[in-house]
């Protein structure tokens, strides 16, 4: 174990990092943004060391003892309350198999972000507070294990990303923004609901033998802790579960974002600049699905099983569906926005087999979509700086033109379609794997596996369009990728060759806390079924 | 040599093109050599894998040599227990030939790249390609289970596709590529689906596993009906990356790519490889399953002869021979008959390649004039070319003392003894009409392209023989196309070393009652080493019917192949026969053989086509609908603010994009509520009053 | 008598210290014509004392002027105790608030020379806050309001010369003597029913079965009539936007808070000690079955936060739109007071803290641009943002905490409201409040919009507050954003004051 | 001869409470709507009265009644300087015209 408390730190850096770049003044451009990578950079490197001193043993999921660098204090205790006991929220920190791939996930994006940030030039001091201000909203909901805390870091990424689009955006940004805000808020206040009323169905003991309402979300997994009475309790007769389920699940699932709740992304996507697309696509998709693994399976693990199929059934649309709209896109960025509707869907599908090698995939499949994707949104921006536009059908030929950056293309392009030894296949190789084990939604994930050749259809006519064919001579003085590109491109390359060849190192990871939370879910449903609820 | 040794140098063999990949893909801009170093290093490949080869078929003839590992450790799964994902290779007498085929015919491709491709913008890239497709092959070659194989399966795919768009310049070739592609993975999904079935079950990747479980009579599912869709599904792989119908579309076009490609990965290897699937996974197939494969194996045959009737693009011609040879392929699995499937296979490796390579000296030749009406009398300008292309003519033809005599005989027979045994007699009907076919067109094509007199003078005059790096692999393809390689007696297989002591065809573990009845071997499952050594295939009524189909077999064959080449001469040769009253008369059946039957025009009309509309319904549907519920107060607001006087142009959209429709209303009305006049308000709270007590009155 | 008297005195301190000071201003405004500037210092003064002496009370707990002639048991006309203490606290920090603001205000400093009337009034009403919020009997509660709202008729209308100045001061004085007429002829018929006016007295009285509960109801509701013009809860909340938007800014922001606090602590206190039978051990208050308090508040608040909120989006003026928030917030606070609990009832004085940093920020930055401006109108605050960072940053916060996003003070605010809601069991009440909440996002991002993204299509320069403004912000914004994250002391505070002087 | 009791009182009390009502929300004239305010006091001062009187309540209600009085002198004063201003600036007193603030 670590001597210091790093995932504060690795939380909180960017903060720091805001603050100083804060007192910067304006036209210090260059060192503000040196600032910015340093703090992405320090937290890389925290989340390496996170990585050198995780115990890969450790289930995580619903026993504190096996969560890993835990941080836990009271942060607001109210005591002597005549009726409501003590109210008390928890500052609680730790990692487990789930969040581990998220931090690390979140801390290269960021970094990468940062990098591609540097020809931001337009009030270059705000765009970065903001920018880091985001940054520890999101590793603090990955790192949260206080349902409170998680909703404040939720919340707290939702402003900065307003303004990211909405201020450094392109022509439509404000409507994308405000479209984009709405949404979010609208799932949010779905998950706070939901949380108060977790808060007031469940107790758990505190020192002193006292048992008061909890917002601790291993106290919550925990069925002994609810009482007959509470709302959201399994074992109040007229309970509200189902619907508190459903309501948490929408919340989510705007995140995801998940068919009907996706049309928030194409617009965001186009709009946004290319490192918030990035950090957008990379890491804030990845919530909604980390939020309904780490939230809703445990606490509801009976509803869960109940609506598997369904959850299936919308990881089928997602996939299909995204993929079809995707491959009647002329917009570059659309294009790569509507994959990931797709792509998220492979995530749904392995979530809802409810089976190790399904639920593996799908935690897989978001590390791998975070890189994939990442890359993606970054060759557009490569592209759109050069020629400012992003319609599919300007270019052509740019295969001769641009070699180096064709080069990265195709990788980023073939490990979208999931080929084979790049880290995109694994993860959707595993999600079929363990949805196919699965009797009830057989039928939906052969459904869909038409995702793997429409996948294929629109990224390799996307590669005719833009590289092939005879080169457009309005792009004859295009130049290839630079330095600064090279560095966001190799990276992330060489992780997507790298987990497509030995996935072991990401699925060792995670496949402990996965194989206990599936265990969990499991039993817990069929302890609930079993009380007769 | 040691079991070891040969498992690691099989390893390096499967390692060595990676590595050329690798050095040529990241140095090749600087080294522009470096390609030499690439052909080398295929080369030692080739060297060492005839070790290998030499090596299993002395020390461990009919032996299976295996190495694995874990790749992937899930640890202790809830209600499965332990669950891990092996890999591995495994070695025995096929994949040793097959590793020796690939690595020959990729070393000579090699060689004759250097000079075919000289000059090409992106020489050393070419290589590289060439490398990455050898590991591949060689991948599919020597894995040990379903999941590789499906790696590497699609990496071959890949690389198909990368060299087939090689001149992406020209859309003709990028759209190739892209079908080429696609097409395959229609079939890879059905594979796919197949391979999870077992997995499902078996929790294993790997073959023999699976193999020893079913032979236990442990069935997926514990269904024969979920064993026979497995097989079917499995084979779906093979129909796409065999270019089986009706998935045979994209090889005809994968002629866009350079035609030393067209020989490595169209003719010889690649395309095998779904016929090398099959007979790995031959022993799981039921009865069901074969009778399918055998009746696409029959059809595709067949189609693929009549469209190859009337083609003049030398290398379409050529395409679809090979699709119509590698149907022969698989109608010999569905017919049983391993041994001769793989024996075809190995054969037409060399003179389809040598074909190939050959009909490139003769493009290469005419300056990438590939139209057989624009040549002719090429037979004096480039004699070594050729005398090789006569050469595999003749085997393809299956004339004797050629080794596609052997093999086309050997499955034909086995078509018969599969219909006297099941009364499925269509199938040899198919197979030797293909077989006359094949003669006529192959014919065709060599008399219209060496014979008779140059049609275009100019392209003629500089016409040459090619250089020696070229027609090196010629010559040595085309001597392998001798029937002396494989057995001492040119007019049957049946004595020879290959299908004697090399290729020893497995028993069936699909339980008796899922099986043909003459799969079954009457004896216990755990002699069925004894009946090998006794040279019983199958079971004996199986091997005596092969042996009374034997001779009919190669004299029909015999015949009609004769048949088909006497036809060829009387056409194109003495011209006895006027051709165009003949397609005028036949005009029909002539169009229909030249547009392929049409069936690319299917394809568009119905599924591309469909789902372009449908996506673009789809997208329409998410903007308008989907979106636009969302979007829908976004009218409502600017038609109620204009009537209030109030116009905001974006914020408006993005407030009441969320609010709905009465959120407008609502907000207006309650405005409305607020006159400024204070005596209205008055009458308000007065009327509230009385709104009030009406309500909150105790009875 | 008389040491009856005396003795009351010395618990009326506050009240005492307001009057002299009352006095002094008005006797400085006659002596020294000359020049005025002191006066706001002296008013100053005056509060801080006064805030000084109700400090010293909190936590003491008696009746004040207790009549000899009374029945048995003893009921002051006054009570102090921790919940009047707290809300007196309230009025005065609201008051010393205002009286900067108004220093900082020009609508107010262009007239020098009425500065002493402005400021007796401003005494006037807080004179008038401070009584009603501890008064126990209705003729006080009448005499304390009448007190307050004629103070608060003139501020209103105090720039004479501005049409809006005075239609506003008309409607507001017409409207409110009518909902006071109202009032008292409910007030004189809960006379005639219980013949008493002290509530205390009343409560006993009306607990016994000979009581005409039709009369009673309607004498109930007229006596809300009162109260709730004073709290502007829809439908007796009409004169709010006019007034609001009419009237000097400065008065907008007192009378958004400390007269609607004021109204709240009457209502809380006319309930509990006029109609409450007893309070149970987990704090939920019982009431005399003889008028459903509790449906009416119900009905009342969704009414009034639904229909604050959707006008409120459609307002292009800024101080409009702030009225109609208030509006808003005045249903949100009544939703604490329908719970009928201890815990409704912290939710309310936490609320309250809060809304009045943020609602008097909030006016505060408006004041400020309109000074420079001249104008409240939204599209003046176009690229505000980059004029004027500061003042952006600030308004966002007071905006987005107005909303109740964390991590400011609003969240908590409502989140103690949410937790009250939920406990009672009113769930569907806490949705609806829910989406009231998201429709009200709509009109605060709007403001957000225009600061930032729009850009403003004419030119002017950039608005920079001066150092008396950016502390005075400063101190507002540092507690919002301090008890959005660590709110233990507030919650603390509001518990050990929500007790009343009970039966 | 009728003996004049509580109901008489309340009776006239309530018609004077609706005629001010009446008067106050009908009336153009700023002044003549201060009148209609006056009535409304002035009946809850009945009541008081009346109810001190025949309810044996003490003299509570003569207290409030002369309160009330004082107030509504007070509440007029006010209102009439108001009005007075508002001649200033608008040159009429008609309250249903001057609607300047609304929606």
């Amino acid at each position: 174990m670590i001597g210091f408390p790093i995932l504060t730190l690795i939380t909180f850096l960017p903060i720091v990092g805001m603050i100083i770049i804060l007192a910067m003044p304006k036209d210090k451009s260059i060192w503000i943004k040196y600032t910015a990578l340093a703090a992405t950079g320090f937290q890389v490197m925290l989340a390496v060391i996170l990585l050198g001193n995780y115990d890969y043993s450790a289930g995580g999921i619903f026993q504190a003892e096996s969560f890993q660098f835990i941080e836990k204090f009271r942060w607001i205790e109210i005591t002597g309350l005549s009726w409501l006991g003590t109210l008390k929220v928890d500052y609680f920190l730790g990692i487990d198999g789930l969040s581990m791939p998220m931090v690390l996930l979140t801390a290269l994006i960021s970094f990468i972000a940062t990098i591609s940030s540097w020809n931001i030039n337009k009030s270059v001091k705000g765009y970065f507070a903001l920018f880091l201000l985001l940054d520890t909203g999101m590793m603090g909901v990955f790192v949260a294990l206080d349902l409170f805390l998680f909703y404040v870091f939720w919340e707290l990424m939702l402003l900065p990303m307003y303004f990211l689009i909405g201020i450094w955006g392109g022509p439509r940004k404000e409507y994308a923004a405000i479209k984009f805000f709405i949404y979010t808020l609208f799932g949010s206040i779905f998950i706070l609901i939901v949380m108060i009323g977790l808060y007031f169905s469940a107790t758990e003991v505190i020192a002193g033998g006292e048992r008061v309402f909890t917002f601790n979300m291993l106290a919550l997994m925990d069925q002994a802790n609810y009482s007959v009475d509470g709302i959201l309790s399994p074992f109040n007769p007229h309970n509200l579960r189902f619907i508190a389920y459903i309501a948490l699940f929408v919340g989510f699932a705007i995140k995801i974002p998940m068919f009907p709740f996706h049309t928030w992304l194409p617009d965001a996507h186009v709009e946004a600049p290319t490192p918030i697309s990035v950090i957008l696509a990379g890491v804030l998709l990845k919530m909604g699905t980390y939020g309904i693994l780490r939230i809703s399976y445990p606490i509801f693990p009976d509803i869960t099983r109940d609506l598997m199929w369904y959850i299936a059934l919308f990881g089928m649309i997602n996939i299909i569906y995204g993929a079809l709209v995707a491959l009647a896109q002329k917009d570059f960025k659309k294009l790569i926005a509507y994959s990931s509707v797709s792509h998220m869907g492979y995530v749904l599908l392995g979530m809802a087999s409810l089976s190790s090698t399904g639920i593996n995939g799908a935690i897989f499949q978001m590390f791998n979509h975070g890189t994939i994707t990442a890359m993606l949104f970054l060759i557009v921006g490569v592209l759109y700086d050069r020629s400012h536009t992003r319609g599919l059908n300007d270019f052509g030929g740019l295969a001769t033109q641009m070699p180096a950056y064709t080069g990265f293309v195709t990788v980023a392009f073939f490990a979208a379609l999931g080929l084979p030894s790049l880290s995109g296949f694994i993860s959707e190789a595993l999600v079929f794997v363990g949805a196919f084990g699965v009797e009830s939604i057989r039928v939906l994930t052969i459904i869909s596996m038409l995702g793997i050749l429409l996948g294929a259809a629109y990224i390799l006519w996307t590669l005719q369009r833009i590289f092939f064919g005879k080169l457009n001579e309005k792009w004859a003085q295009l130049t290839d990728i630079d330095a600064r590109e090279y560095i966001m491109f190799i990276p992330l390359t060489v992780i997507i060759i790298f987990l497509g060849i030995y996935p072991s190192a990401m699925l060792d990871i995670m496949s402990t806390s996965v194989n206990t939370l599936v265990e969990f879910v499991i039993n817990g449903a069929n302890n609930i079924s079993i009380s007769g609820l | 040599m040691s079991e070891i040794s040969i498992i690691n140098i099989s390893i390096i063999i499967l390692l060595l093109p990676l590595v050329s990949f690798v050095l040529l893909i990241f140095f090749g801009k600087k080294f522009p050599k470096l390609y030499l170093a690439a052909t080398g290093v295929v080369f030692v490949a080739l060297v060492l894998s005839i070790a290998v080869t030499f090596g299993m078929l002395t020390s461990y003839s009919g032996e299976t040599l295996s190495f694995s590992f874990t790749w992937i450790d899930f640890g202790n799964v809830p209600s499965i227990g332990f669950l891990s994902i092996e890999l591995g290779f495994e070695i025995n007498n096929v994949t040793a030939l097959m590793l020796f085929v690939v690595n020959l015919i990729s070393a000579l491709v090699h060689l004759y790249s250097i000079e075919y491709m000289r000059g090409d913008i992106r020489y050393t890239r070419y290589f590289a390609y060439l490398g990455i497709f050898t590991f591949s092959m060689l991948g599919i070659v020597i894995t040990n289970n379903l999941l590789m194989m499906y790696i590497f399966w699609e990496l071959v795919g890949l690389s198909s596709y990368l060299l087939i768009g090689f001149w992406f310049e020209k859309d003709s070739a990028s759209d190739a590529g892209k079908k080429a592609f696609l097409v395959n993975r229609v079939g890879d999904i059905g594979m796919w689906i197949g391979i999870l079935i077992l997995f499902t079950h078996y929790k294993t990747f790997t073959f023999s596993t699976i193999f020893e479980q079913i032979s236990l009579g442990n069935l997926p599912f514990d269904s024969a009906a979920a064993l026979t869709t497995a097989g079917i599904l499995i084979f779906l792989g093979a129909v796409g990356k065999s270019a089986q119908f009706p998935l045979h579309v994209w090889l005809p076009d994968a002629m866009e790519g350079p035609t030393p490609v067209s020989a490595l990965i169209h003719a010889a290897t690649m395309v095998a490889a779904g016929v090398y699937l099959l007979v790995k996974i031959f022993v799981i197939l039921t009865a069901d399953a074969m009778l399918v494969i055998a009746v696409v194996g029959g059809v595709t045959a067949f189609v693929a002869a009549t469209i190859a009737l009337t083609q003049n693009d030398i290398k379409k011609v050529l395409a679809y021979s090979t699709v119509s040879q590698l149907g022969y392929m698989v109608l010999a699995v569905g017919v049983g008959a391993y041994a001769f499937a793989f024996f075809h296979l190995v054969t037409h490796a060399f003179f389809k390649a040598c074909l190939f390579l050959g009909s490139g000296s003769v493009i290469h030749a005419m300056h990438h004039e590939q139209d057989i009406r624009y040549m002719g009398g090429l037979r004096k300008k480039m004699p070594l070319t050729y005398y090789t292309f006569l050469i595999s003519t003749l085997a393809i033809s299956g004339v004797p003392l050629f080794s596609g005599f052997l093999s086309k005989d050997g499955i034909l027979a086995g078509t018969l003894a599969f219909g006297s045994l099941t009364g499925h007699w269509l199938l040899p009907i198919i197979g030797f009409t293909v077989a006359a076919m094949t003669a006529f067109y192959m014919f065709r094509l060599v008399i219209i392209t060496f014979h008779g007199e140059p049609r275009n003078k100019e392209k003629y005059d500089h016409a040459h023989e090619s250089k020696w790096v070229m027609t090196a692999p010629l010559a040595v393809l085309s001597l392998l196309s001798i029937f002396i390689f494989y057995t001492p007696n040119p007019i049957s297989a049946d004595a020879g070393w290959f299908l004697n002591k090399w290729i020893s065809t497995p028993q069936t573990v699909v339980p008796a009652e899922a099986s043909f009845d003459f799969m079954q071997s009457g004896m216990n499952k755990h002699e069925t080493g004894l009946a090998q050594e006794s040279g019983i295939v199958h079971s004996v009524q199986y091997t005596e019917a092969m042996h009374h189909a034997h001779y009919p077999a190669m004299f029909l064959s015999l015949i009609l192949a004769g048949l088909g080449i006497l036809i060829a001469f009387i056409f194109y040769q003495w011209k006895k026969v006027d051709l165009e009253k003949l397609t005028e008369k036949l005009n029909s059946l002539y169009k229909f053989s030249l547009n392929k039957w049409y069936i690319d025009e299917f394809y568009h009309a119905t599924f591309i086509s469909g789902t372009i509309r449908s996506a673009d319904a789809l997208s329409w549907f998410d903007y308008y609908i989907i979106d636009g519920i969302v979007n829908a107060s976004a009218s409502i607001t600017r038609f109620v603010s204009r009537l209030s006087g109030w116009f905001d142009t974006f914020i408006v959209d993005g407030l009441v994009n969320f609010s709905a429709l009465f959120s407008g209303f609502i907000g207006l009305s309650f405005r409305r509520l607020q006159t400024g006049k204070v005596q209205t308000y008055i009458v308000f709270v007065v009327f509230a009053v009385l709104v009030l007590l009406l309500f909150f009155r105790p009875f | 008598m008389i040491n009856e008297i005396l003795n009351s005195i010395t618990f009326i301190y506050p009240e005492l210290a307001v009057s002299i000071f009352l006095l002094i201003i008005v006797l400085v405004d006659l002596v020294f014509h000359k020049d005025k500037k002191y006066i706001p210092y002296i008013s100053l003064a005056g509060l801080v004392i006064t805030g000084i002496l109700v400090l010293n009370q909190i936590g003491i707990t008696h009746f004040a002027f207790v009549p000899q002639l009374s029945a048995v048991k003893k009921y002051g006309m006054m009570t102090i105790d921790p919940f009047g203490s707290y809300f007196k606290l309230l009025v005065v920090v609201t008051s010393i608030l205002i009286i900067f603001f108004t220093i900082a205000s020009e609508e107010v400093i262009d007239l020098k020379e009425r500065l002493g009337e402005f400021h007796a009034l401003i005494y006037g009403m807080i004179l008038g806050m401070l009584v009603m919020i501890s008064a126990s009997d209705l003729i006080l509660i009448y005499l304390s309001l009448e007190l307050l709202s004629l103070s608060s008729y003139v501020l209103a209308g105090f720039l004479k010369l501005r049409e809006r100045s005075s239609e506003a001061s008309l409607k507001y004085v017409i409207y409110g003597s009518v909902s006071s007429g109202l009032m008292l002829f409910g007030i004189s018929i809960i006379y005639g029913l219980t013949g008493s006016t002290n509530l205390y007295v009343i409560n006993s009285l009306i607990q016994g079965p000979q009581i005409n509960l039709f009369t009673l109801s309607f004498s109930s509701i007229l006596m809300f009539v009162g109260i709730g013009y004073k709290i502007s809860a829809a439908p007796f909340h009409f004169w709010t936007p006019d007034v609001y938007e009419g009237a000097p800014i400065s008065i907008t922001a007192y009378l958004s808070v400390a007269s609607k606090a004021a109204g709240f602590a009457l209502l809380i206190r006319f309930i509990q000690t006029g109609f409450t039978s007893f309070i149970s051990e987990d704090g939920y208050w019982t009431l005399i079955a003889v008028f459903d308090w509790q449906a009416l508040l119900i009905a009342i608040s969704i009414l009034t936060m639904t229909l604050g909120n959707f006008s409120a989006l459609w307002q292009d003026n800024l101080k409009r739109m702030l009225a109609y928030s208030s509006i808003a917030h005045a249903g949100y606070i009544l939703l604490g007071i329908a719970v009928l609990s201890n815990q409704g009832l912290i939710a309310v004085l936490i609320y309250f803290f809060v809304y009045m940093l943020m609602n008097i920020g909030a006016f505060y930055v408006v004041m400020l641009i309109s000074n420079k401006t001249g104008s409240e109108n939204i599209d003046d605050y176009d690229g505000l943002g980059a004029k004027a960072p500061f003042l952006g940053v600030a308004l966002a916060i007071f905006l987005i905490s107005l909303t109740g996003l964390p991590p400011t003070a609003g969240f908590i605010a409502k989140l103690y409201l949410f937790i009250a809601l939920i406990d009672a069991n009113m769930i569907v009440v806490a949705i609806i409040a829910l989406l009231n909440t998201v429709v009200s996002l709509y009109y605060y991002v709007r403001v957000l919009k225009h600061m930032y993204l729009t850009k403003s299509e004419r030119e002017q320069e950039n608005i920079t507050p001066s150092i008396g403004s950016l502390v005075y912000l400063l101190v507002l914004l540092i507690p919002i954003l301090f008890f959005g994250i660590y709110f233990t002391p507030i919650v603390e505070f509001a518990r050990s004051c929500v007790s009343l002087l009970g039966i | 001869m009728i003996e004049v009791g509580l109901n008489h009182y309340l009776v006239v009390s309530s018609i004077l409470f609706s005629l001010g009502v009446y008067g106050v929300v009908t009336r153009k004239n700023a002044v003549m709507v201060l009148m209609g305010l006056e009535l409304i006091l002035n009946a809850a001062n009945i009541n008081f009265i009346a109810f001190a009187k025949y309810g044996n309540f003490g003299l509570g209600g003569q207290a409030m009644a002369l309160f009330v009085i004082i107030l509504a002198a007070a509440e007029a004063a006010i209102a009439l300087a108001i009005v007075l201003n508002l001649y200033k600036t608008f040159s009429n007193v008609n309250v249903d015209e001057i609607d300047k603030l609304k929606e």
